[in-house]
């Protein structure tokens, strides 16, 4: 375990003699080929920004294929980490630097960068297959379409394999370090400590010193090579921000995921049951949770989506903290498995983290447009909580969240998160897992004699009691009929029915009667209000920070529970001239809150697989909220 | 509570809710013997589950006063992993029909037995949907005429035991509605093996398909047409028990006893064989050209899921100590704003 | 084949010398054990009152369990029959006879038979356990509780026996033919012709002369005993409606669902294939589908509802008309394979057959409930049309339109049904398959040269070309990942990514333009608006008439389209007052209705596994029509 | 049309699209084979459908020149099985990863396989999952350590032949991607089956399970760890063809050839074996005991589905006459309203 102090880290690498401007803040991105390395450039640079004390925000984008063929379009990827001295919500809209690996990494991510922007480039890689590839009849480098930025041309193969020399390396292995010398490049430019990332080489690569050796090289070439070379006559410096005090890491949303899920399991007394089957981008979850096994997590790759949610199930009703994870395709196979998990009333988390759809859709994608599926997706009256997660960070408190809401109301739970927040990253004030709310979880104990156990009684939230296997005298049994109220046995009478239909709706109903109000930022009543959910969290606020500054009467509403609604959300719309809901679909939530409220919300929306733009959602405030009013 | 266990007896297995089968359907029986043997397990009821799927036999759960699940079509057995694999504890029972568990569940099915846990899937096989009210199953025999295929089904049936043993199952056995006592001590045999007991049992619908075991159970025929196998005997069969099979390099064929053939001749029974193949050989003897096995086809002890999936977390917490929630959380890079 | 003139037929049995009362309609239930042969006897019933040129409409009713234990409440079975000299839409709210062959049925179908109405009872099975297992404490035969209705006792068993004495039957044999002696009783009480019967019990039961003679002489004694007896001091007489000239049949929803699909298949010169795993109520289309394979019809009963959507899809592939028949559960499980199907913009139909949920639910009993999941049940932004049948005969118009959609759009398309509308009946107009609309279909012919196909370009109405294996230089290759425009390549450009969702979308939205106007019966505008859509058709309309003879001003509008709306839905709405909408479900519909149109409409929503009383409806549409309007 | 066929090459069996597999993964071995193979088969591209699930090996039939469908993950036997029902005129080829065709897809597998339907399924067997990034698959051996295995997989792994053969496959036959030659007749052995056809490859995945098949491919030792099977020919294997398999009972042994054993007392191999215990056992000779077996284990003839439906529809129609709508609508029951 490794903890800094945020901005004792500056002087562990000699000052500059440049001139060094301050910045506010300052948005990167690294793109190369899949070989490059540019997520481990981007995540190295991440932590060491995170650990100087910065906000960070970043934003990952890999391509579809494992490897797609050596320089295509189609294999570039790239990361984006957006680090300020202010607090940030967003991996930014357009890059303030952009270092292109190739040429088709070049031509894939120019049209982000800023004009003026800085472009860093690896000159050796444009020779004329790379440019072939990448659709480039003449070489950009040489033909003036390139003037509107600072660009600076590296040779950074050569510099690389020089740096390397005599560590008997091949070629190959040589010019795998060239991400190395690419951050180290950016690391002068930034006026960022190499120790992190040092350390991190330490770590990774002890057990082979020849390839440290090689990598550290590399990584301090590139420093020097911004020092020395003419090419660079400035510097920057984004200080650190204040963000609240305490000890803080950075986390990627599924992380956060897992850890949070981890914490609730601990803080209910329950050890873990995972039922998953692999998809992007939900694997990961289930990867970071098998890695807990001395937590009493027990992970299951089920044969399938359907395996893994009933067998989810079959947990559930042995009594663990049970759950399932998976994204849009494998939600849409767990439908009758979430059916029969509202019938039994058994507390679990069904999490999806959305990806680019219909069908197979985009799956590295990410998007809004599974909150239908989330609400709707089974057959009959069927009411599940649905909430959602807002950011990184944000994941850990809701898993918190969504194992409250299954264990208070016994039922199973959605949470929806997506590919933007599940790879991006974000620092998180780490929790004192003694010091977060306890989730009371309790099985009715043995029963003697003959009275029978009614696992279909009530309390005054309508939950029901979750009897356990094992506990004598409590024997019954459960299924997908219709069950008689209060003894749970199979009953096909039509005013029960009508009953239970009735009581399963006012349960997940209930839910709402224990949120928190819900929180708006910005005046309380104004011309526009945003309402957002989910991952374009941050895009949304920072576009109404900007039209409040701007003058604009424009609150900002974020909900991070979409079934039930807060139980004020009604009120608080129709304080606003007119609601704006901003999505990365065709408008799923404006049409929930239009047949809710019948309030006329407008949308603005997106499906092309990335997030919202700051400047996209600032653009439809604009419009909509008058400048006048204020 | 007292760990002394009472004394059970078939009747304290029955729930408090009514049966609904048809009447006359083998069901009964199963249901019967089941409660039978679980009274001398010395397991007490709340340490067992029943979980099903839907049909006609997935209605079990609810006669009997343990544990339950009646879950959805086919996956039963992912049910049972899951609570198994949290709670190894109990003695969980699958109750499957030949739709649930080899049409919409085929695949559950086979994971399941490939991974060994410890619990008992039993198969009712009455070669039909009998819920659905009469079409064809995969376990129909070619031509079978029903009302989704008026014509006769042109499918090849699928054989449970031959499926279970292409799984490589550690425990196969079939078994007979009406043969009460050899259900009995089939069902007592799957309970006492410790990974997936996999059990076929033959059932009559005699609402839907009346009679399709008649060749097995007929006392005038049975005889002849099944074989009760039992571990280190020979395969003799038929009403003199003149009749036997004996092995021809790979595949079996039925002798007449006496004369120059002898019991030493025949095919000896091995359930405990490290090789499947003999049980998957026996599990393609089939009605009318040979008599059919009924008994333990194989019984192989080899680890089960869910102890192996305990032992990880026993050794991860021998090895890491038990988890710390806030060491992981203060772990790796970290830095502290003040 | 035989075919009678409505009417005609009245004289085949010997006029009887009681009085006879002329009836506008009735309502008559039979009820028994599900081993006493009621559906039988309702559906000999029914044919012999369309046969008599009466409207009808009937609703049978069945036990979940195949063969409850005899004489329990749980097997009791029912059919009910409403036959009219008037255009009737429903199978009647209450009874004006009820037939209870014993106490069990007796128990469970009093309540909702009209004071003062016929009530006829096999007296013999009112002995000590079938009373105790009916839950009767002593014998309401004797009690006195019955006397609000005309009481008749009848020793049906006896008189059977001694009927069919000299024939050999055994007991049980003969007691199985208490059935006809109840439709006996029955038929003379309402005027009934035999020959109906006779001839059925000729064609069913001619292999076996015995029973054959059995089941005449139960069916004559019954009569016989009407005639004779003195409990019964006259009879009735329903005379036969002014229906639409022409031939007609009676028609089960499920079976029209089946012959309309055959149609349409006929209509555009293709063969069909049908991918199905039976579920109920939905399997009797599998069944009736697989006796036509002389008309080219392909039936897979597959291993699962996957496997029969995927199946169906692949059939679509090949060219074929391709469908797949579920009911909800099974609907949920094709939620994946739906979104294949609408990526890759083929045609095919896929029906549910809805019945009570959530998860299994209530198998055998009705329910509107999925239309959410037909609606929002996959995962992205997956539009699909959606249309639903209103009674049984629209069954067999609808199946045609589901195929003119799907081919006409090139698209998926979901049709709902109903357990009420697929298990009931009513008389259909005998179609003329030659006068039918055509339905056409073409696939493009064969390409040389290098010109490649373009799968994904589109026509006016944005539909692909249907390409199809076997043609020469059509080759390509389509999937689950989001496409390129026109060339129909994997393509993850953002651009098209989002051009393509809005192309599906507008694709799916177009299919309004081809919709005929909303058809509104009553006024033009008014008070209220009953907005009705599938089985609840009947019981609306007829709430409706009752209410505009009342005076109110009232009009009814019945959705068949649901995905999109037809174009002017909007309007109409805005022409009245207030907008109910009745629904089987906690108020699907209505939501829709809100988020579109923005129509604070009202709901009526029941959830008891059955259909709506008219009374029910009307009480409601006079609570919410003022009657001063007019 | 002109019905003259056009004389094919591999490269005419090339789609425009770019193939986009890792560098170095055995895909692209089979991709080059089965074009190969295709130019010799005398069957026009347009009548050749690749129909496929999930995975990196589920690309392939964007790479062919021949119509396609890239299904959802799992379901490409039971597309196919559509297609090939309305389409018997078609060639049909399903290509399957181990996670596609044996976790989620088991199913289908199964029933696609007893129904014999003719089409060809090609299972790329790289005992992982290659487009999900390195989690275990049912293939993986026991305590493989993976991405959600951390310390090793402990289930027992599913064998595609074994559960093939469990469903009495008629033809299942295994390969390897770099044995180009064996593969290309594997693969032709396959395409000119009647029936489904079930055929293995053994696929490197360089980047997440590199190596899993170097003992079967390493040119060291892969003569003692493989044997080629041919029908009718002895089991014979090893660098100087000195050692056999021979049969002890139903339990396959290794023996030394020379000295007291001969070819003729080695299992001679028949894939036309009514009785598919042979195959059976072939199919359970694993690594490291056995030399695996590669080639064609089993090849008989036997009614295929797809046949067998349009031969109902054939005598539906001969003993029907072709079905008249308007006679249907109007037969039984109806009445004139005048
Ligand atoms: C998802 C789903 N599909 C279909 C059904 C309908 N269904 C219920 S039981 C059954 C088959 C029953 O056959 P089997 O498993 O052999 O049981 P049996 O009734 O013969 O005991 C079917 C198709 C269902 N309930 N759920
Ligand atoms: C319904 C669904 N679940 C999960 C996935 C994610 N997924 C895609 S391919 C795959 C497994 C691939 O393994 P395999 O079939 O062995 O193919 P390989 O990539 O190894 O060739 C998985 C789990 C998916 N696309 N769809
Ligand atoms: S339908 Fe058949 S299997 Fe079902 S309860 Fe009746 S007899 Fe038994
Ligand atoms: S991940 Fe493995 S299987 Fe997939 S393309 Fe790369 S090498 Fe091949
Ligand atoms: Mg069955
Ligand atoms: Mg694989």
């Amino acid at each position: 375990m490794s903890t800094t102090t945020a901005g004792a880290t500056a002087s562990s690498t000699s000052p500059t003699s440049k001139p060094v401007v301050t910045l506010k803040g300052a948005t990167v991105r690294f793109a190369g080929d899949s070989g490059d390395g540019m997520q481990l450039a981007g995540m190295q640079m991440t932590n060491t920004s995170a650990l100087a004390g910065n906000d960070i925000a970043t934003f990952p984008d890999f391509p579809a294929e494992i490897r797609a063929p050596r320089g295509t379009l189609a294999g570039v990827s790239g990361y984006q980490l957006h680090f300020s001295s202010t607090e940030i919500f967003t991996p930014g809209d357009d890059l303030n630097a952009l270092v292109a690996m190739n040429p088709a990494a070049l031509q894939t991510n120019l049209s982000d960068l800023h004009d003026g922007g800085l472009l860093v480039v690896n000159q050796e890689a444009f020779d004329e297959k790379g440019m072939r590839q990448a659709g480039y009849a003449q070489n950009p480098l040489e033909d003036g379409s390139l003037r509107k930025y600072q660009l600076f041309t590296v040779p950074m193969t050569s510099l690389t394999r020089r740096s390397v020399e005599g560590l008997g390396l091949s070629q190959k292995e040589a010019d795998r370090c060239r991400n190395f010398l690419a951050m180290g490049l950016v690391y002068w430019l930034y006026g960022r400590s190499l120790d992190p990332t040092l350390r991190y080489i330490e770590s990774k690569f002890g057990g082979k010193p020849d390839l440290a050796e090689a990598n550290v090289r590399a990584l301090k070439a590139g420093y020097n090579y911004g020092e020395t070379t003419d090419a660079f006559v400035s510097s920057y410096q984004v200080d650190r921000a204040r963000l609240k005090p305490g000890r803080y890491r950075n986390m990627t949303g599924n992380q956060a995921l897992a850890w949070g899920l981890m914490a609730a399991a601990k803080l209910s007394n329950k050890e873990m049951f995972l039922g998953s089957y692999p998809i992007t981008p939900a694997s990961d979850i289930l990867h970071e949770l098998s890695r807990y096994k001395n937590f009493g997590v027990r992970t299951f790759q089920a044969e399938d989506e359907i395996a893994a949610i009933t067998a989810t199930i079959g947990a559930a009703f042995g009594g663990a903290m049970s759950l399932t994870t998976s994204s849009g395709p494998g939600i849409a196979l767990k439908g009758e498995g979430m059916g029969l998990a509202v019938m039994l009333e058994l507390p679990m988390i069904i999490i999806n983290i959305q990806r680019g759809g219909p069908s197979t859709g985009l799956p590295t994608k990410t998007e809004q447009s599974d909150l239908f599926q989330a609400v709707f997706g089974r057959n009959g009256e069927c009411p599940m909580p649905v909430i959602a997660a807002r950011s990184p960070a944000d994941c850990f408190d809701l898993a918190h969240e969504a194992w409250r809401i299954a264990t208070r109301y016994m039922t199973p739970v959605m949470l929806l998160s997506d590919g933007y927040i599940a790879n991006g990253s974000e620092p998180w004030l780490i929790a004192d897992v003694d010091k977060m709310p306890k989730i009371p979880v309790s099985h009715p104990g043995p029963q003697e004699g003959d009275e029978p156990y009614l696992p279909y009684a009530r309390d005054e939230r309508l939950a029901r009691p979750w009897g356990i296997p094992g506990t004598p005298g409590l024997m019954h049994r459960i299924g997908g009929l219709e069950k008689q109220d209060i003894t749970g046995n199979v009953s096909y009478d039509p005013a029960n029915h009508q009953h239970m239909v009735n009581l399963r709706a006012r349960k997940v109903a209930n839910v709402a009667l224990e949120l928190p109000p819900q929180e708006v930022f910005g005046p309380e009543r104004g011309s526009l209000l945003v309402l957002s959910w989910g991952g374009t969290y941050g895009a949304c606020l920072t576009a109404v920070q900007a039209a409040q500054a701007e003058g604009l009467t424009v609150a900002h509403a974020h909900l991070r529970y979409m079934n039930p609604f807060p139980r004020d959300l009604g009120d608080i719309m129709r304080r606003y001239d007119r609601v704006l809901v901003p999505e990365l679909n065709l408008g799923q939530l404006r049409q929930l809150i239009r047949a809710e409220y019948l309030v006329p919300a407008v949308g603005l929306n997106k499906v092309e697989g990335k997030p919202f733009a700051v400047s996209e959602v600032l653009a439809k405030i604009r419009e909509l909220a008058p400048a006048s009013k204020s | 509570m007292s760990t002394e266990l009472p004394v059970l007896t078939a009747n304290d297995f029955a729930s408090d809710q009514d049966v609904r089968w048809c009447p006359g359907c083998g069901d009964y029986s199963i249901l019967a013997q089941m409660k039978k043997m679980l009274a001398t397990l010395s397991i007490p009821r709340e340490k067992m589950v029943f979980v099903s799927g839907i049909g006609c036999s997935s209605r079990f759960p609810y006669y009997m006063n343990t544990y339950g699940i009646h879950s959805i079509h086919g996956r039963a057995p992912a049910v049972a992993t899951g609570l198994k694999s949290v709670r190894p504890d109990l003695t969980v029972f699958v109750i499957t029909g030949d739709g649930d568990g080899l049409s919409i569940g085929g695949n559950h099915l086979m994971h399941t037995i490939r991974r060994n846990l410890d619990i008992n899937i039993i198969l009712f096989n009455n070669r039909i949907y009998g819920l659905t009210k009469g079409q064809y199953s995969p376990t129909s025999p070619k031509g079978k005429v029903t009302k989704s295929t008026p014509m006769g089904a042109i499918d090849n049936p699928l054989h449970p035991l031959s499926i279970a043993i292409g799984c490589e199952a550690t425990f196969v056995a079939r078994s007979i509605d009406v043969h009460i006592k050899h259900l009995e001590m089939v069902l007592r045999r799957a309970a006492e093996h410790r990974g997936t007991s996999f059990v076929e049992v033959y059932q009559n619908c005699n609402v839907f398909n009346d009679g399709a075991f008649d060749y097995a159970t007929d006392r005038k025929i049975k005889d002849d047409t099944i074989v009760e196998i039992e571990h280190n005997k020979p395969l003799i069969f038929g009403k003199n028990r003149d009749k036997g099979i004996r092995l021809n390099g790979l595949e079996p064929e039925v002798v007449q006893l006496g004369g120059a053939i002898k019991e030493d001749d025949l095919l000896f029974h091995n359930e405990l064989a490290e090789e499947p193949s003999l049980a998957y050989l026996l599990s393609r003897m089939r009605h009318p050209e040979f008599p059919e096995p009924m008994g333990v086809l194989r019984a192989v002890d080899r680890p089960r899921y869910d102890d192996e999936l305990n032992k990880q977390i026993t050794v991860a917490r021998e090895q890491r100590g038990d988890g710390d929630m806030n060491a992981l959380f203060r772990s790796g890079e970290t830095w502290t704003v003040s």
